[in-house]
């Protein structure tokens, strides 16, 4: 193996490893006769004063960025959240059921719906409240906001893959009974109330209501 | 117990269809004295290695060696009847989509020999273009194919070329932005309503059927009696009252039975085309001897 | 900032990050001024023939080994999971025609799409829904995702291999031309209208709106 190529396989099996190497570790991936110090010398002499060093750390080898540029290694950097699994089945139902009340949630779900699920989604501004239900007990009902329809890019509720989309990608198979019905949220459905401005302009109001419903609901 | 058809009725029944007997005769002989293909050189029968008939014509065409937008279609036509023939005597079960392209090809054969002054002016596009159109479409596979071929040639991730294995990460700052895409919102959507209707299943709701055995049963006791071509229609048993099978069950049982009865060869089986009636009658020696022949 | 200073700070980026950064989120982490560009243009050259290259996958770029000493990387290898013939001709479609209806697969492929077959490339993340197509009955259309551009080693879908003689050869057009008929057991007909070539030529008719964010981000 000649000496260029020997750098080269030493600068990328140091640069692919999930950590560092020692000299042994390199020299028994190479063929035999490999020159992996003379290698190694070579690429530190290189690597010299670049955004990139090689580092030697307890006798192995590393790259490492360079220690003035760490300012640089701190800057934010935005990762998308994960949503529980009970959060996304829960969103998915006021996407498709709004505007829906807290007990018609749990109905479908077959669980109860736990506190903190609806406050992770008012948090990320994906649900709001609508209104209040016509019914006994006027309970408010939920729907799904702007950002929603912009987190997953649609134009419009309408828009909402329906029943024959999900029948497409595959998602309903035969054991699905012929009348499942997906509901089209955009649909008017002026059964309930509006909240007032006041009911909206209240900043705990959220907070206090969750807290009320959770009682009522025990 | 299903009701039975009187002899009478079945009797009266098969009268009425006196006309179409001949018919069917004729047909069910022609069919019989279809002369067969000769398999003389030994195809290559994989079929598992095909994904359907348009795999099949694209493997075709490509050793008939030409640019796919100028191949014959009747040669192709002529080998794909060929294959399918050799698949059918070596028993192979073949998917009806397979026979519904060779019975399409078979008439395209037909259309593009005809001269073009004896064809008869119909709605249906020249032959010509049809052919033309079925070259294309497997020019538009065969384009896939290499394009599969291109794709899994370029260096892959991790299996030949490999990003930094031990990367420092960046501080994370979490987003406003979820990590769900709109095909998880509709999982999860369809998981909760198939969770709910597994709750709800309520198993007095669930129809009866008209059992399998039993319609075998029925269908051996009045088979004796079916000497003439008699419809499906009037074979199958009438409901009775509110309970018990629904119509359609028992349609759908009788047809299942006569198939078995037909593939036993107590039955023969004979339509006109495709949605007219289904004919039943008992098999004779007549028809066997000349089945085996 | 002096232009070796960018380029230091653009090389110990892409060293450090999990994953393949874009030129503007190179420019976020850089002082307002800073010469992305021409700093990633510096440093493909320098790296150009070395052990570790400068790649473009996705409009983004990304240090990566070079090709030719993948036969070094026996421990990070990963065997990429076997697609069957069936998944591997349906991405291919999805990869080529895009965005692509579900029943436009099944034209091209003459068969049925089993249900496992999306679900395999769904679970790989190769492809993602992109949208609705614009016609009766607002079909899902499929599309490939980032991933399958990294995965595959792709600087964008304009540099797939012989796409360009595809198109040019009218293979990309989804209509099958005149009134063909093969008979098409699975019962699954493209229900939509054939578009105009003054359709397919409207950049926002291909412009699904599962992409709008991707262009706003840009």
């Amino acid at each position: 193996m000649i000496h260029e190529e020997t750098e080269r396989a030493v600068e990328a099996l140091l640069f692919a490893a999930a950590g560092p190497l020692s000299a042994a570790d390199l020299a028994r991936r190479l063929p035999e006769g490999a020159e992996v110090g003379k290698a190694l010398a070579a690429l530190k002499a290189h690597y010299a004063g670049r955004g990139v060093v090689l580092d030697i750390v307890a006798d192995k080898w590393q790259f490492r960025t360079a220690i003035d540029l760490s300012y640089l290694m701190i800057e934010e950097r935005e990762e998308p959240r994960k949503l529980s699994k009970a959060a996304l089945e829960t969103l998915a139902i006021i996407a498709y059921h709004q505007p829906v009340t807290r007990a018609e949630i749990e109905t479908v779900r077959g669980v109860g719906l736990s506190r903190g699920t609806l406050d992770v989604l008012h948090e990320l501004n994906l649900i709001k409240l609508r209104g209040r239900r016509r019914s006994p007990g006027r309970p408010v009902t939920y729907g799904t906001t702007e950002a929603f329809l912009e987190q997953f890019s649609l134009p419009s509720l309408a828009d909402l893959p329906g029943a024959s989309e999900m029948r497409a990608a595959g998602l309903l198979d035969l054991n699905v009974p012929s009348d499942f019905f997906v509901p089209d949220p955009s649909g008017t459905k002026a059964v309930e109330d509006p909240l007032t401005i006041e009911e909206l302009e209240q900043p705990e109001f959220h907070q206090d209501f969750f807290e009320f419903e959770e009682d009522r609901g025990d | 117990m299903a009701p039975k058809l009187s002899k009478d009725d079945i009797l009266a029944q098969t009268l009425e269809n006196e006309v179409f007997q001949h018919r069917l005769d004729f047909d069910n002989g022609r069919a019989d004295n279809a002369p067969d293909i000769e398999a003389d050189d030994a195809l290559v029968l994989d079929l598992e290695g095909y994904e359907g008939p348009l795999h099949v014509l694209l493997e075709l065409a490509r050793q008939q060696k030409v640019d796919l937008l100028k191949i014959s279609i009747t040669t192709l036509a002529e080998q794909y009847l060929k294959f399918i023939q050799e698949a059918r005597r070596l028993r192979f079960s073949l998917a009806a989509d397979y026979l519904v392209m060779a019975s399409w090809l078979a008439y395209l054969k037909s259309r593009l020999l005809l001269p073009k002054t004896e064809r008869k002016a119909t709605d249906e596009p020249p032959p010509e273009e049809l052919a033309a159109a079925l070259a294309f479409r497997l020019q538009k596979l065969n384009a896939i194919r290499k394009a599969v071929e291109a794709i899994q040639g370029r260096p892959q991730l991790k299996r030949d070329v490999f990003a930094r294995g031990d990367p420092q990460a960046l501080v994370i700052v979490p987003s406003s932005r979820i990590e769900a895409s709109i095909f998880d919102l509709m999982t999860a959507y369809v998981t909760q309503r198939r969770k709910e209707i597994d709750r709800h299943y309520d198993p007095t709701r669930r129809t009866e059927a008209y059992q399998l055995e039993e319609a075998r049963d029925h269908l051996r006791d009045i088979l004796p009696e079916l000497t003439q071509w008699t419809t499906l229609d009037s074979v199958a048993p009438v409901p009775v009252g509110e309970h018990g099978p629904k119509r359609p069950s028992y349609l759908a049982s009788t047809l299942a039975a006569s198939l078995e009865l037909t593939k036993e060869g107590a039955l023969s089986l004979q339509q006109l085309g495709v949605f007219e009636p289904l004919y039943l009658r008992v098999r004779q020696a007549s028809e066997e001897v000349a089945h085996d022949t």
